[in-house]
């Protein structure tokens, strides 16, 4: 058994089988809940052994079609990519699960092929090392993405579809841009062999600002927020649950992994900017938040908010580079477990009242208790109240702030997450009250209810979790590189 | 200067055209040519950059150039039907900047 | 420089003119109908005469072949859209230019 | 596997295992419900007993369980821990059995007894808490544990009170959040020791300890209610009487308390603490907040408001005891967390069984009281003299004890300030028992249950009975061996380890 | 939509078996020489180019009726055809470059003798290469031609193509 | 030598300046029926930049694309645009459609965006400015394994051996768009032209052409330019053209057969892509001595279902929803 | 023989520019659709002239597919997107 897990091309199999996935699904819409379960649950099989294979002989490295970089495609893992293709998985099976119950017949049939294209697009993302691959596996994640957003069909939802699809693509396009410059000044375009050559040019900070500006659009960081919120407010609330807590987070790890593998010499001068920025976020993220009436709006902002904090890290690698990336990659995993939940528990609400007017929810507490729980236990961790995952992230991310005397980014922290326990208390605070107009019911299937249940409890589980974690985010050292930078900086 | 470079700086501009476009237009259909533009734009600088040499061209970017037009088309052409959606359940090609109340 | 050379190059230049021809034509007449007569004949020709001009200098007769054909479809094509335009403008009462 | 490493954890499962089966409960399995709430309490209460041996036999009971690289999360029982564990324990027994009458026939109980399950959990967290980051811990927890119980109600009221409770407790938290890592920041340990663990640090980090300190006693004077942070509490009086009971009396202003006490003793040491400056300020404070908030408490026509007001004077002179800054002050201080808990708590069972049984809320509706329900009103009594400070209550042994320990240190000041707050429970106290046994009561209660040949149900009754004579108890054989005082003493004696 | 496919079948079905016969042959000469031509005579295409003219062929079949030509008078034709498309593209130059644009635009009605088919979409597509004339509506065998002279004899002209056009189709 | 590079400067020239003017009019002429044309000539022209920068792989790419599928989607979603303008009444709606098509953000966020996008153009001009006069591509490296890449035309050995996982993604992606489009159920318009025998003939007759020259673009793609993606849209454009002409696939076919076809391509990719995988241990690494065979099996499948990809992007809706309504 | 090429290609690009000018003007959708397949015409024969001067053969093929598919978008252009409702507007 323990050979079998050692001997699997284990990433392979990590994007061939949605993708394969995807195809039966679309072929044979008869039985898809069964399919798309199967393939998920394959998929979360294939992380798990995926995790033992780099546990036993660090980072992976496949050469595609048996060419080497530069000619060929390089796949890569390391703990960074094992982290967030386990995060995807979860994340993914529970959303599914939810999914199942969800949807009717024809909205199943419509959603598992769209579903496991944005997995495999994911899981690609994840394992790619070489930037024109990134390239293809970005605009296989965005139109995945903004086609699932469309399939709520409503207004709102297209209109959110569609800012979604033209951010998505002048993203990619910027992207695509700067890697055409780093391939013309380098000639490559494997990550490992750029990073080896990389230095200051004119032409290289033309491509940095590019793919930053491309990839900041997609994470949707403050001021480039604008698509988020109607677009995944809008959508199916599992789909809603897949964009928050994984969509953006694939563009952010592509931004991290960029900036600490490529751009890090040159770039660290201007990481302070990305701290703003990320400080603007949470700030006005939290502020639009408090300011909706619906749950799932307040949610999406909560979103923005988030990210922000996902940005605190770049100004605070300097001094404090390991426990701020740390911080950084815990926080978003909590995230990604909270949002998930918290965006399920939304659903279950919209299905029970027929609405998420945040003033109506009318004694939910007493009448959906698990649904209000998940939202509730959500809700910890984006606070960063202990004990949850969100509370390890901030405190690991304050004492990176600290550490460095960097007081006004600590100050940050403490203030988004009293401003987070505003919003989602207020949304709590409803739940327990009567409404003035009591709404017509609809009974919540059970599964739906306990996958949010599960997770959010899963964003609590994670603030002790750490010590298991944290050293899976070290194979393969990925912060590392970012530290040598560091001497040679000092 | 060369002609590589002559090229590069057109399709710099064509980019830079589709971004100014893209942002200031209200009309889907425009903001999907800019985005088409912008394309264009990239794939020129990405194949004009490969003829500095002229022994013989990079066929690398040509097969990039390649894979990213039909990323385009799939692009365009959902982009397209995504707002003849927006069209027939709105009325109107354009975003609702306006949230619904 | 063969006799060839230089039919082919005679051929080369008044396709040329023809070419100019559909153009101006395009822009001087007065309506639709007028226009695509212009563009219709004079492009046909003009590409004719090129495409026979270069087959002269052609190394093998299937390229000949291909020219010919590519000559052959344009002009398909071309007379094909010219009626379906000017059909679709007399459906939609688009008014003739009278003297 | 040494059991000892397991008990901390043990009893804290204790009442957080029942806790979490009970939210899965329905609705009208009581008899279940009851069972596991009590079992669970009479456990815990066994667990605590033996570990009282232990600890008093100088055996060392501690989990410890890794949370972050460098961090663990460490429960531990020391006789301090332990101190509070047993006030928990004990009160968490009798609540649990008033609360079962208080509640009975209403809705949402599962809920409501999950959530003040966990709220022990918390508590009992609190108090075994081995460093700051698992103090942190539970007492975040504690703060989301007790959010369901004061909105419980589900009334506009009750939302806008979780609302206030939730502003002032989170910003505090935060504050504390801030607090702690700066301090592991800088040292590198957060580890509760005897003598705090900052003296070791150079003269260069003063200022930065000192703004440390503010934070802490402004984090942890949210919960303790030290003025001008006690907006909250008064509020939270509408949640129903046992949570106001158990969360006013012991948990939450407790924890605050409790915190500060370790701020002082085990992370900057009373010594390091004094050198800095830090405590006469805090003894100042906590001064102000008994007088102030005493004299607020006299205006009050809402009963539990005027017990809310007296808790928040009662609460600080623990604080009050740890910044006098001598060791006799800090046992007073110490074995008022206990005093003051026992007879706190009386008062509000009695509060309760007023509202339940006769639908009294206010001090004007009390006329006559004590005819009607005489068993409750002597228990009520007691709680007042103890409040007071009158000989033999417990209350008179803590004042006894700060009195002396202010004098020892030299701050004679602090007698002025006992005295004056005596001299205002007396106001806002005595004024009640005059009511309740000299005047006429009225021909109707506002609202009155009959409960047969008892005042009231023997549910509602006995917790009160049974707290007023441990009020009692503890002042009269306040020399015994496992008695408060005596545990105070051993506590100091220790080194507040 | 369906009637169109039915169509299709018939066509294919109904038709006489030597006809298609030899419309097949004809045409598979036709799309080998084409495919001749495309890959510049490479004898190792013919592995894909085989079945691809095959496929062209079954395809071609499908969706054009077998129409047999006469093909001398298509030589005839061809040879017509070109002449005056040439003359068509002299005269529209002139017109074009003429200072002061010598046209007379009008519309005339020529009504087909040609049967409805392909045989009148030929006369249509080559009345609009013709000089001065452009097929502008073809409706119930009615050709509607816009002429550039409306002085020019252009019902004559128009007669001696359809006369080619029906030679070219074998009808009499 | 003087005199030719003049000449090649001023056709370079031109072309540049042409596009940046078709550009420049395309996106901001106020007619967006017009924008869409200038558009389609712009496509055009941007073909002769591709073959100026010999690229002719890109130019068949483009002239494919460009030429027959963009275009013919532009005009024919404008069409629609318009119609369920007309239904909700004409007139007056006229004159709002003409106003929104106009409709640009208010001029204060002209300038906003201008000044960085101009900010832009002038830094990226300088970083392009600032690169060696010297490429440093990879056309060695593909080069000197290009024996083992069972092709001889680069471009088809870098997008089906050197890179062919790309190319697996980006079918992916084109098949991703058609899900997608489906999913959005749009309904298929009512209207259809009268049929029109030139038309018809036309069709008909282009059909098995493009059939052959889709054929010879697979075959031609292993040494010169061509490929699946060329071959797929050249036959992707007779489904078009079809289409155009009133042909429906008939509803036997629209189902799983459609789909079938539709994915076939893909399928055959990652079952090429596992068999390698079990074979060599390596995704996609192909045997030199069997490489042409297996890209040849790839790409046939390919054209096939990016020809009928394409077809279907540009008709849609789902043939087997569409007689329903 | 490279340099009569040219400027031959020259000219027909000149030609296109001025094309162009039609598509501005219209003033029917008919005149613009009009001149974009002129400029399909016209791009046939530059691409065949360049195609002569590089050498390359592939440019007849990309000449040849211009030819085949500038057709399907006219195809489009009549079937789709001039249709019924334009009358108001074209007939000026």
């Amino acid at each position: 058994m323990g050979d079998f897990l050692l001997t699997m091309p284990w990433a392979v199999v990590l994007i061939l089988l949605p993708l394969v996935g995807a195809i039966v699904c679309f072929l044979w819409p008869k039985n898809v809940n069964q399919l798309g379960l199967v393939t998920l649950a394959g998929v979360f099989l294939s992380v798990v052994g995926l995790g033992a294979w780099l546990l036993e002989n660090g980072v992976y490295h496949h050469a595609v079609g048996g060419w080497n970089a530069p000619l060929g495609i390089h796949l890569y893992a390391d703990g960074l990519s094992l982290v967030m293709l386990g995060i995807t998985a979860l994340v993914g099976l529970f959303v599914s699960v939810y999914a199942t119950a969800y949807f009717d017949r024809v909205q199943s049939e419509q959603f598992w092929p769209l579903w496991l294209f944005l997995l495999t697009a994911l899981n690609a993302l994840f394992l790619s090392a070489d930037m024109f691959n990134l390239y293809v596996t970005l605009e296989l994640l965005g139109l995945s993405a903004v086609a699932l957003v469309a399939l709520a069909g409503g207004k709102a939802a297209l209109n959110g579809a569609m800012r979604y699809l033209l951010a998505s693509l002048l993203g990619s396009l910027l992207f695509l841009f700067g890697v055409a410059l780093l391939y013309h000044t380098y000639g490559s375009l494997d990550l490992a062999i750029l990073s080896e050559q990389i230095e200051a040019s004119p032409t290289v900070w033309m491509a940095l600002g590019l793919i930053s500006a491309g990839l900041l659009l997609k994470t949707a960081l403050f001021p480039l927020h604008f698509w988020l919120p109607p677009a995944h407010a809008s959508a199916f609330s599992p789909i809603s649950a897949l964009l928050s807590a994984l969509v953006v987070k694939a563009s952010f790890y592509l931004l991290l992994r960029l900036w600490l593998e490529l751009f890090w010499p040159i770039s660290g001068s201007v990481a302070g900017l990305l701290g703003i920025l990320g400080v603007m976020a949470i700030l006005w993220g939290s502020l639009q938040a408090l300011r909706q009436t619906r749950v799932k709006m307040l949610v999406a902002y909560s979103t923005v908010a988030q990210i922000g904090y996902l940005f605190l890290a770049f100004p605070l690698a300097m001094g404090a580079g390991v426990t701020a990336w740390n911080a950084v990659m815990y926080l978003a995993i909590s995230h990604a477990l909270a949002k998930a939940a918290m965006f399920m528990a939304a659903g279950n609400l919209l299905r029970f009242g027929g609405h998420d007017r945040i003033a109506d929810l009318d004694q939910l507490a007493q009448r959906l208790p698990l649904t209000v729980a998940a939202f509730a236990l959500a809700g910890v961790s984006l606070i960063g109240l202990p004990p949850s995952g969100g509370f390890i992230g901030k405190w690991l991310l304050l004492e990176a702030a600290l550490m460095q005397g960097r007081w006004d980014l600590a100050v940050v922290i403490v203030l988004g997450g009293v401003l987070a326990a505003m919003y989602l208390f207020k949304v709590l605070g409803y739940a327990f009250t009567e409404a003035s107009t009591p709404s017509k019911v609809t009974a919540v299937p059970v599964r739906m209810e306990w996958a949010a249940l599960l997770l959010a409890s899963g964003a609590i589980l994670l603030g002790f979790l750490a010590p298991l974690i944290l050293p899976l985010l070290a194979i393969g050292t990925p912060f590392d590189a970012f530290s040598s930078a560091q001497e040679v900086m000092s | 200067m060369s002609i590589a470079v002559l090229y590069a700086l057109v399709g710099i501009g064509l980019f830079c055209l589709g971004v100014y476009a893209l942002m200031i237009h209200a009309h889907l259909l425009r903001k999907i040519l800019a985005l088409n533009i912008m394309g264009s734009g990239v794939f020129m600088v990405l194949l004009a950059l490969a003829g500095r040499t002229e022994i013989m061209p990079d066929p690398v970017p040509a097969a990039m150039v390649i894979t990213g037009i039909v990323v385009a088309v799939s692009a365009t052409a959902f982009a397209l039907a995504l707002m003849l959606k927006i069209s027939a359940v709105t009325g109107r090609a354009e975003l609702n900047d306006e949230e619904e109340k | 420089m063969t006799l060839s050379d230089y039919l082919s190059v005679l051929f080369l230049l008044a396709g040329a003119v023809f070419f100019l021809a559909g153009t101006v034509g395009l822009l001087r007449f007065p309506d639709v109908y007028t226009r695509l007569h212009a563009l219709t004949k004079a492009d046909n020709v003009g590409l004719g005469l090129i495409v026979i001009g270069l087959a002269m200098q052609a190394e093998s007769y299937a390229s000949v072949g291909k020219l010919l054909l590519i000559w052959l479809l344009v002009l398909l094509a071309g007379s094909s859209i010219s009626h379906l335009i000017a059909k679709k403008a007399l459906q939609k009462g688009v008014r003739m230019w009278r003297r | 596997m040494n059991w000892n490493d397991w008990l901390p954890l043990l009893l804290i499962a204790c009442s957080l295992v029942p806790g979490l089966i009970i939210f899965g409960l329905a609705e009208q399995r009581v008899r279940l419900r009851t069972t596991l709430n009590l079992s669970g309490s009479v456990i815990n209460l066994l667990l605590v007993a033996w570990m009282l041996w232990g600890v008093y036999h100088g055996q060392h009971f501690e989990t410890r369980l890794p949370l972050l690289p460098g961090l663990d999360l460490v429960l531990r029982a020391g006789p301090l821990s332990l101190l509070f564990v047993t006030l928990s324990a004990v009160l968490w027994l009798l609540t649990t059995i008033y609360a079962i009458g208080y509640l009975e026939g209403s809705p949402h109980r599962s809920r409501f007894f999950g959530f003040f399950s966990l709220c022990v959990s918390a508590t009992i967290g609190v108090a075994m808490s081995g460093n700051l980051i698992t103090f942190l811990l539970f007492y975040e927890l504690l703060t989301l544990a007790t959010y369901p119980l004061i909105v419980h109600r589900g009334t506009e009221v009750a939302r806008h009170a979780g609302k206030i409770y939730l502003r002032y407790t989170l910003i505090g938290g935060g504050l504390l959040m801030f607090a702690t890592v700066w301090l592991y920041t800088l040292t590198g340990s957060l580890e509760f020791t005897p003598q705090g663990f900052l003296h070791a640090l150079g003269d260069e980090h003063r200022p930065a300890l000192v703004m440390i300190f503010i934070l802490f006693i402004a984090g942890f004077g949210v919960k303790a209610a030290l003025i001008p942070l006690h907006g909250w509490l008064p509020l939270a009086m509408i949640a129903p009487a046992p949570v106001s009971a158990l969360l006013h009396a012991v948990a939450v202003v407790k924890a605050g308390a409790f915190g500060i006490v370790r701020v002082v003793y085990d992370v900057f040491g009373i010594n390091f603490a004094t050198d800095l400056g830090v405590t006469a300020p805090l003894a100042w404070l906590a001064a102000f907040t008994i007088l102030y908030a005493s004299m607020r408490a006299l205006y009050q026509d809402d009963l539990k408001r005027r017990l809310a007001f007296s808790t928040i004077s009662q609460v600080s002179y623990i604080t009050l005891g740890i910044a006098i800054a001598g060791p006799i002050a800090a046992i007073g201080g110490v074995v008022h967390l206990v005093h003051q808990g026992l007879m706190k708590i009386t008062l509000f069972f009695c509060a309760g069984n007023l509202a339940e049984t006769l639908g009294i809320h206010k001090i004007s509706e009390m006329d006559g009281v004590g005819q009607r329900m005489p068993w409750t009103m002597a228990a009520f009594t007691i709680g007042v003299f103890g409040m007071i400070g009158a000989p033999p209550t417990a209350g008179f042994i803590t004042k006894w004890y700060l009195g002396m320990g202010a004098l020892e240190a030299g701050q004679s000041w602090v007698i002025w300030v006992l005295a004056g707050s005596s001299l205002l429970n007396a106001a806002y106290f005595l004024p009640i028992l005059h009511r309740v046994w000299f005047r006429k009561p009225p021909k109707h209660w506002p609202e009155e249950h009959d409960f047969g040949r008892q005042e009231t149900s023997w549910m509602l009754l006995l917790p009160p009975i049974i707290t007023a004579f441990l009020a009692l108890g503890a002042g009269l054989v306040a020399a015994a061996a496992f008695s408060p005082l005596a545990w105070a003493k051993l506590i100091a004696e220790r080194e507040f380890y | 939509m369906c009637q169109v496919k039915k169509a299709f079948l018939s066509e294919y079905f109904l038709g006489v078996p030597r006809e298609i016969y030899l419309t097949f042959l004809t045409r598979g000469l036709l799309f080998s020489l084409i495919w001749w031509a495309l890959t510049n005579g490479d004898l190792s295409s013919w592995v894909i180019g085989g079945p691809a003219v095959m496929l062209a062929l079954i395809v071609s079949m499908l969706l054009i009726p077998s129409t047999p030509l006469v093909w001398r008078a298509g030589v005839k034709f061809v040879f017509l055809f070109m002449l005056r498309s040439l003359m068509g593209g002299i005269d529209v130059a002139w017109r074009a470059f003429h200072p002061r644009l010598p046209i007379e635009p009008d519309l005339i009605e020529y009504p087909l003798q040609l049967p409805p088919g392909v045989a009148q979409v030929v006369m249509v597509n080559t009345v609009s290469l013709l000089p001065g004339t452009l097929s502008a509506e073809l409706h119930d065998s009615v050709l509607k031609v816009h002429v550039l002279d409306g002085q020019s004899d252009v019902k004559t002209e128009l007669m001696v193509v359809e006369k080619h056009v029906r030679r070219l189709f074998g009808l009499t | 030598m003087e005199a030719l590079s003049l000449l090649q400067w001023l056709i370079d020239g031109l072309i540049g300046i042409g596009l940046l003017w078709l550009a420049w009019r395309a996106l901001f002429c106020p007619e967006l029926f017009k924008a869409i044309v200038l558009f389609i000539a712009f496509g055009l022209l941007m073909t002769l930049a591709w073959v100026r920068l010999k690229a002719p792989d890109v130019a068949l790419a483009e002239v494919a694309i460009g030429a027959g599928l963009t275009g013919a989607l532009l005009l024919s979603s404008w069409a629609k645009l318009r119609d369920f303008d007309a239904n909700k009444g004409m007139g007056v709606r006229e004159k709002n459609r003409v106003q929104s098509e106009q409709k640009t953000k208010r001029p204060f966020f002209h300038w906003l965006s201008a000044t960085p996008v101009l900010l832009m153009a002038v830094g990226l001009g300088y970083g392009v400015l600032q690169l060696s006069p010297y490429a440093t591509g990879l056309s060695t490296a593909v080069a000197e394994n290009l024996d083992a890449s069972g092709v001889s035309n680069p471009v088809t050995a870098v997008l089906l051996n050197f890179r062919a996982y790309d190319t697996l993604l980006e079918i992916a992606v084109l098949l991703l768009a058609l899900i997608g489009i489906w999913s959005l159920e749009i309904r298929p318009s009512v209207r259809e032209a009268t049929l029109d025998p030139v038309l018809d003939l036309l069709a008909r007759l282009l059909t098995p052409l493009l059939l052959l020259v889709s054929a010879y673009l697979l075959w031609v793609g292993a040494h010169a330019s061509g490929g699946a993606f060329q071959a797929g849209s050249v036959l992707g454009a007779a489904g078009v053209l079809l289409i155009l002409a009133g042909w429906r696939l008939p509803l036997s076919l629209a189902g799983l057969p459609l789909r079938i076809t539709l994915v076939v391509g893909l399928s055959t990719f990652i079952a090429v892509a596992v068999l390698m995988m079990l074979d060599r241990g390596q995704l996609l690494a192909f045997p030199p001595s069997q490489a042409s065979l297996i890209i040849f099996v790839l790409e046939t499948t390919a054209t096939l279902s990016i020809a009928a990809i394409l077809a279907a992007l540009f008709l849609g809706s789902r043939p087997d929803h569409s007689e329903k309504i | 023989m490279e340099t009569f090429y040219l400027v031959l290609v020259l000219f027909l690009l000149l030609n296109l520019a001025a094309g162009m000018w039609r598509v501005l003007l219209g003033p029917t959708a008919a005149d613009r659709m009009m001149a974009a397949q002129l400029f399909g015409t016209t791009a046939v024969a530059v691409l065949l002239l360049l195609g002569q001067v590089e050498g390359r053969s592939a440019l007849h093929d990309v000449a040849f597919v211009f030819a085949l598919l500038s057709a399907v978008t006219a195809v489009a252009f009549v079937r789709r997107a001039w249709s019924e409702q334009e009358k108001k507007h074209d007939s000026k």
